[in-house]
């Protein structure tokens, strides 16, 4: 049936407005007291300004879309050469984050277990007192500072503080800085990026990297570009994540065998004499040691019976990885989420030393940390279990202060950790939001939410430093203030006589832009890529651009959202290591029972998903709706299962399932993936906030063993055995494949059983 | 006139769901209430469907499909309705008209993609989220069914700022929101009459195939698949 | 005059014409939707042969059973005994 | 002899319109009740959106399309039989007309509401006038059950005049509307004939409308693409049912009415044991389109189409297809077919549970196709809410309180037949049959 759409028009008359544009938008858009007299008197003018994206390490440019100056919508910035106009689901939710109903709208103060809100003033001379108090008794080692932030600069002003006021128990959870803190330890530099020019064979020991990582999309557009040019993407991974799902090869591997599995690759390379020579002799401190041990101990079929890897496996890939020309063993934070998680990243630097680090690549000159005071200072401090375990240690605490991390949320045994904190006599959080650890806090004093503070996200993962900015695209509605202007006023107020050279913080990064400014290097994100003759050009000093002022670079940086260099250059990366660390000794009753499983058991992984970092996700119900769209379950926690092992435990597909753990017992719903590790029980996180936002489903992370990673102490993610309590019929109204369960149909089982 | 057209590189997409997202809040689709989502109400014009999986375990493989409105050349919704609330555009798109739709949900019976959802009850959005609704789109009232548009609010902005323009509509002015946010560059979207077109280059290409072809309702979405299917 | 009006509108000759009535508006109400329908199938010319059969088809089953109860009722009326 | 007798004799026919019994009442009283609580339950769907059925996606249509189905089904019971036995000039029919047309006007009310009430928004109704399209099949039916309707009632109203002009002429509290609906019959000869020859007219006129009635309902679901309806012998299969169902609530009403009223000499057991050999009939010839259906899917073996059939035969919706199969083909067999069990009673319980197969036939019909969409990847259940069963509860109630209504102000017994059937149809059959068998005299010659 044909109808043109005039005549259509005439047909239906005004109904089309169901189509058209902006039907009663008044009705529909709902805003903040302070904004309603701008919308219904408003003109409703669109605009867009350009900001970055905070919601995971990425930090991608976005787009925000403005109704009379309220933002409503967020896309990709198309300009940004880091993620080219795509977005992942997480910056879109974004926006709905500054209008979340849970957001504070002022200081509060705890008053026996109640929040009441005071004012900012208030507020901070209590602060400001404490720490005076600790300061005068000489007891700046009795306050902990726990920050999450994925700014280098915000990091940089934590450090800058600690230093200036002696609390010198920073603890600095970074994606990036976790990443390179293995390098760190055994050489003293981290590579800066992978090289997708040369790099042709990836070997990605357990990083989500299209997904969650330092630059996701970046590297899902190289990753799909440079399949086609013959580069292999081989994954090690405990889970088919959407990430691999496009991988040439998979390798089902608990993250606890990741070192035996790459040693025994290492081994491969050595029996077959193809790693690189000249570079390990002349970098590779302790090669000898390291080389005999490996050849005694790391033989494919030993690896085999170790880690339940087919030895020909092995072999086809120790092959692959030897032949290729520039091979890049992979790995980023989410290695360290296992008990001996250094331990493996070691034995993945120790694989690549072999072949040169040839896949990675190093900027030429060391562009930011050259105009980054504290960037290499501390760079060891990271997360929250050092916390957990100096609070055990440190009975004599004064202070905690917390800016945006929510460590009990993301640790296991968080019983014990909350009686640690509920013993401290002062925590204050900076936090916007009243979540699993800031309702521990004393005091809490919230800081702007991301679209409305100014900051600069730093980056090199593309092998191009670039800056993206992230700027106000709208002013506070709320009496918040942004956390690192409160540092700064504490220094002037604690240290008398400190000099510091900017009085907020968004001084500081104009500073910094200045700093960039100065160089005279790089282009702004308001440009298309430049091309070979532009690069060319450029070599030979051409400028194709110049600012009169500062000022000028500073508004069109505004404007652009950013700014790259696309004419640096980069060097190969060969460090210098040396091993002292001899392998393969840590838990290894803990890999003998995950092997062997005891009877009855099974093995709890539980994996993240792109839709949460950190427990981010349940400020967010789009992404929460969204969350278990895959098997179509919805606000509960599901499990996923090998049906072959769902056989021999007799278990329905989609059924309810109560699993056990030696932290008790919690509800799940079964479902069948045949990609899962036989013996194993994968379980999402992200679910099961108990203090904000969407709060349904469970945290299985709570149910965990309280292990962490020894050296950076990262929760341990899948080291945990459970088994089956109950099996009970259930059934969520999707159904997967043909129900058979009669009651449904009969109408007898209400619904309430599905919740 | 254009005939808009949308092919999908399955051998790009990463599975990442941003065009779910993306369409969700592009469109003001509603979020239903918990207890609605688990009877089977959660509404969605475009569905990331884990639809099977390839091999056997260890070299397995997840295949998914972003599922969306095919927006048929023959669509079967439209020969059943009762009184004209759907309709196939010159343009190829085929709409829905809210306001005109008595809710008898025959299109929805006969549309064999499950494409189409129906609005249980009044829309109540999250109060963070109805702050921030995109107000080129009107909410739908309650009792009328819905479906992916291809963002057709989007094509009528461009259409009016080319007219203000005094020119042609060139091809990405107009985009739906899945392929504005495809990180992986996997959805081609334009028009499939034009040769030049990105899309249609990409529609000739010879891992091509749509879903249920044998109904011959022609589904102006095709997919792109090495192995089809 | 007036009062025989009167004595009609009484009468039960009245009310049965007023029902047989009902049963032709009905068929021609019937008549005009189809009618409609068919004009505006022509409008956005949607498959016009369709609407037309399907109406013919309706509108001559409404008239044929009108006709007939018109029919029975007028001959009954017709057909009664002389001089009641 | 004289009127007088006859209405002498045939005064149980007139007994429920001028005697009515307590209990009548209170079962009046008790299923008004349940009607109103339907009432309001719908006006809580039509106030908060149909979220209040248990209806989802991809199962889009429950018990509203379910019942509709029903019930238009059952309402073939009246006029086609009815219409058939007088065609075919069956003498046993006369008693069992009336109810049968009765019941095809109530359940046809009852059934033409259900696709309004299953409509999100039954405020727009009037689109479907203003901007109708007539390719829909829904238009179809619109129009194909308003020609029924117009004709049962008719076909029910025309062979209701000579009752009227007795009660009439009895006299009794509805004595004007008598007066007015008699439209002034007195039984002349000219009146006769013309009340004869519109309602062959009808009858004739009635029957194909009546199958085209379940043909194009059947066709709402053979027209869609959905693997297990998309199949063209949908119509005929329907037309069965629709006259299974049918007869089986005829049979359960006359045992009912015989029972209250004290029919007993009008409904005699002969009437039982046709009527339960035509439902024997019937039951035999669903089955066999019911194998003839599942058969070809079965055979074809096409994917979407066997998800169907699985779920209907070992999945989800096993016990009811079941179920369906032993209301259906099963008990009405043993009890139809076996002497023994072919008393009243017995054809009672066949009939009741026929009923009852049909209704599950219906959500067999219905559901499962819906619940298996030929993208596999999201397939639903369906658990019905309070509000559709409380509207189904109303639906028989409307249906029992029709006939109870219509019991108290008409007879539900053509006693005019009866009495013509007295007079005449002895006479008139017996000259049938001489004109059937072959006349005496050939013989004697033979043997001479």
């Amino acid at each position: 049936m044909e109808i043109n759409r005039r005549d259509f028009m005439k047909l239906i008359g005004g109904s089309l407005a169901g189509l058209a544009i902006g039907g009663a938008a008044g009705a529909v858009m709902k805003l903040p007291k302070s904004a309603e007299p701008i919308l219904y008197s408003g003109p409703r003018i669109e605009s867009w300004k350009l900001t970055a994206c905070t919601a995971c390490p990425g930090g991608c440019s976005l787009k925000v879309r403005l109704i009379d100056n309220l933002p409503i919508q967020a896309f990709g910035n198309p300009l940004s050469p880091i993620n080219e106009g795509g977005i992942c689901s997480m910056g879109l939710a974004s926006v709905a984050r500054l209008y979340h109903p849970d957001r504070l709208t002022g200081p509060m103060k705890n008053v026996n277990g109640k929040f009441v809100s005071i004012s900012y003033d208030e507020a901070y001379k209590i602060l400001k007192d404490e720490l005076g108090k600790v300061i005068d008794n000489k007891k700046q080692d009795d306050v902990f500072i726990a920050v999450q932030t994925e700014s280098k600069l915000r990091a940089d002003m934590f450090k800058k503080f600690s230093e200036e006021t002696g609390f010198s128990n920073l603890i600095i959870e970074n994606f990036q800085a976790s990443g390179a803190y293995p390098y760190n330890q055994v050489s003293g530099e981290a590579p800066d990026f992978i090289d997708f020019d040369k790099c042709d064979y990836l070997l990605n020991f357990g990083s989500q990297i299209t997904e969650v990582s330092e630059n996701p999309l970046y590297y899902t557009r190289k990753i799909i570009e440079h399949r086609s040019k013959g580069f292999k993407h081989t994954a090690v991974q405990p889970k088919l994540t959407p990430s691999i799902s496009k991988s040439d090869d998979w390798v089902p591997l608990l993250p606890v065998f990741y070192a035996d599995f790459a040693l025994g690759i290492a081994y491969v390379l050595l029996k077959d004499e193809q790693y690189d020579k000249a570079f390990v002799e002349k970098y590779f401190t302790g090669f000898n040691d390291f080389k005999q041990y490996v050849l005694d101990n790391y033989f494919p079929d030993k690896v085999q019976e170790l880690t339940g890897v087919p030895s020909d496996k092995i072999l086809q890939i120790g092959r692959d990885f030897e032949k290729a020309a520039a091979p890049a063993a992979y790995f980023d934070e989410t290695i360290f989420y296992n008990s001996n998680g250094t331990e493996n990243a070691l034995a993945v630097i120790a694989l690549n030393a072999l072949k040169g680090f040839g896949g990675f690549g190093k900027l030429k000159e060391e562009f930011f940390s050259k105009i980054l005071e504290n960037e290499k200072k501390k760079e060891e401090e990271i997360t929250f279990a050092n916390l957990k375990e100096r609070l055990s240690g440190h009975k004599a605490i004064k202070a905690l202060l917390i800016s945006g991390s929510n460590f009990v949320y993301n640790s296991p045994d968080q019983a014990e950790l909350k009686k640690q904190l509920s013993e401290i006599p002062l925590i204050v959080s900076f936090s916007s939001f009243v979540d699993e650890t800031s309702s521990f806090a004393h005091l809490i004093i919230p800081d702007h939410d991301d679209f409305e503070k100014f900051d600069l996200l730093i980056d090199k993962s593309m092998g191009l430093p670039s800056a993206t900015v992230l700027q106000p695209v709208v002013d506070h509605y709320y009496n918040t203030i942004d956390t690192s202007d409160v540092l700064i006023s504490l220094m002037k107020d604690l240290k008398s006589g400190a000099k510091i050279p900017y009085d907020n913080y968004n001084d500081y990064i104009k500073q910094f832009a200045n700093k960039i400014y100065s160089t005279h290097e790089g282009i702004l994100m308001d440009q298309s890529k430049p091309t070979v003759i532009e690069k060319g050009l450029r070599k030979i000093g051409w400028q194709t651009e110049s600012y009169s002022s500062f000022d000028d670079f500073w508004d069109g940086l505004l404007d652009a959202g950013g700014w790259w260099n696309p004419f640096a250059d980069k060097t190969s990366y060969n460090p210098k290591i040396d091993f002292k660390t001899n392998f393969g000794k840590q838990n290894a009753s803990m890999k003998k029972s995950l092997a062997s499983l005891p009877n009855k058991k099974l093995r709890l992984n539980i994996f993240r998903k792109n839709l949460d970092y950190k427990g981010s996700m349940s400020l967010y119900p789009v992404l929460v709706e969204q969350f278990g769209l895959k098997w179509t379950v919805f606000y509960q926690l599901w499990a996923e299962i090998n049906p072959d092992t769902a056989s021999k435990y007799s278990l329905q597909d989609r059924s309810k399932v109560v699993l056990k753990t030696s932290r008790g017992k919690f509800p799940v719903f079964l479902v069948y993936n045949p990609s899962v590790i036989p013996g194993s029980i994968d379980v999402p996180f992200g679910l099961g906030h108990t203090n904000f936002g969407d709060n349904c489903g469970v945290n299985p992370l709570a149910y965990s063993d309280d292990l962490f990673d020894k050296s950076t102490g990262m929760p341990s993610f899948s080291e945990t055995l459970v088994e089956i309590d109950s099996a009970s019929s259930g059934s969520s109204a999707y159904t997967a494949q043909i129900i058979t369960d009669e009651k449904k149909l009969s109408g007898t089982q209400n619904r309430s059983v599905y919740a | 006139m254009p005939r808009y057209g949308m092919v999908i590189d399955l051998d790009k997409c990463n599975q990442c769901g941003a065009c779910v997202t993306a369409c969700k809040l592009e469109n003001n689709v509603q979020i239903v209430s918990k207890e609605n989502a688990e009877m089977g109400r959660a509404m969605f014009w475009m569905k990331m469907l884990d639809t099977s999986y390839e091999g056997s375990y260890p070299d397995v493989r997840a295949v998914n499909v972003p599922a969306l409105c095919m927006q048929c050349d023959e669509p079967s919704c439209i020969k059943v309705c009762p009184v004209r609330a759907t309709f196939k555009r010159d343009d190829g798109i085929v709409a829905q008209i809210y306001p005109q739709c008595i809710g008898c949900r025959y299109c929805m019976a006969n549309c064999p993609y499950t494409a189409k959802v129906f609005n249980w009850f009044k829309d109540e959005q999250p109060v963070e989220n109805e702050k921030c609704q995109n107000i080129d789109v009107s909410v739908r009232p309650k009792g009328v069914v819905e479906k992916c548009t291809f963002c057709i609010h989007r094509l009528q902005i461009a259409k009016e700022k080319a007219k203000a323009e005094k020119r042609e509509l060139p091809e990405d002015d107009y985009v739906p929101a899945c392929v504005e946010v495809c990180a992986s560059k996997a959805i081609y979207f334009g028009d499939l009459d034009d040769p030049h077109s990105k899309v249609s280059k990409a529609m000739h290409d010879y891992r091509k195939f749509t879903l249920q072809e044998e109904l011959g309702t022609k589904p102006k979405v095709y997919y792109l698949s090495a192995k089809s299917e | 005059m007036f009062g025989k009006i009167k004595s009609f509108l009484g009468s039960n000759i009245f009310i049965q014409i007023i029902l047989l009535s009902f049963l032709w508006m009905l068929a021609s109400g019937m008549t005009l939707l189809l009618i409609n329908l068919v004009h505006v199938s022509y409008e956005v010319n949607d498959h016009q042969s369709a609407s037309i059969a399907i109406s013919i088809l309706g509108i001559i089953v409404f008239w044929i059973l009108a006709g007939i109860l018109t029919y029975v009722l007028v001959g009954l009326y017709k057909g009664r005994k002389k001089g009641v | 002899m004289n009127d007088h007798q006859f209405v002498d004799e045939d005064e149980v026919l007139f007994r429920p319109i001028y005697q009515t019994s307590k209990s009548f009442y209170i079962l009046a009283a008790a299923l008004s009740a349940v009607l109103l609580f339907g009432v309001v339950m719908y006006l809580r769907q039509f106030i908060f959106g149909l979220g209040e059925t248990g209806m989802n996606e991809p199962v889009t249509w429950g018990f509203y399309i379910i019942s509709f189905v029903f019930f238009i089904g059952i309402s073939h019971a009246g006029t086609l039989i009815s219409a058939i036995l007088r065609l075919s000039k069956a003498e046993w029919r006369r008693p069992i007309t009336r109810m049968a047309e009765v019941i095809t006007g109530i359940v046809l009310i009852i059934g033409g509401i259900h696709p309004i009430i299953d409509l999100g928004r039954p405020d727009r109704i009037m689109h479907i006038f203003e901007r109708g399209r007539l390719q829909s099949p829904l238009l179809w039916d619109m129009t194909s059950i308003t020609a029924y309707f117009t004709a049962s009632t008719i076909y029910l109203y025309l062979p209701l005049i000579p009752d009227i002009a007795l009660l009439r002429d009895r006299g009794g509290k509805f004595h004007k509307l008598y007066e007015i609906l008699s439209w002034g019959y007195q039984g002349t000869a000219k009146q006769k004939h013309v009340l004869e020859r519109a309602i062959n007219i009808l009858m004739v006129m009635v029957i194909p409308i009546a199958i085209s009635v379940h043909t194009v309902i059947s066709w709402i679901f053979s027209m869609t693409l959905q693997p297990g309806w998309h199949s063209t012998i949908f119509g005929p299969y329907f037309v069965v049912g629709a006259i299974f169902s049918g007869i089986a609530a005829l049979i359960i009403v006359m045992i009912i009415f015989r029972k209250v009223f004290h029919f007993e000499d009008y409904l005699k057991k002969i009437h039982f044991n046709y009527l339960g050999t035509l439902l024997l009939v019937m039951s035999l010839l669903w089955f066999y389109f019911t194998f003839a259906e599942y058969l070809t899917t079965f055979y074809g073996h096409e994917p979407s189409e066997m998800r169907v059939f699985l779920y209907k035969f070992t999945g989800g919706y096993a016990p009811f297809f079941w179920l369906m199969v032993f209301c259906n083909f099963i008990v009405p067999v043993v009890f139809l077919s076996n002497k023994k069990l072919k008393t009243i009673p017995g054809i009672l319980i066949a009939s009741i549970t026929v009923v009852i197969g049909m209704w599950l036939e219906r959500l067999i019909i219905v559901v499962p196709s819906l619940a298996n969409p030929r993208l596999p990847f999201i397939t639903g259940i369906y658990v019905p809410s309070l509000t559709e069963i409380s509207l189904l509860a109303a639906a028989t109630a409307a249906f029992i309180l029709g006939f109870m209504g219509f019991s108290k102000i008409f007879p539900l017994i053509s006693i005019w037949e009866i009495k013509e059937g007295r007079e005449e149809s002895v006479r008139m059959v017996s000259a049938r049959l001489n004109e059937y068998l072959p006349s005496k005299g050939h013989i004697r010659k033979e043997i001479v």
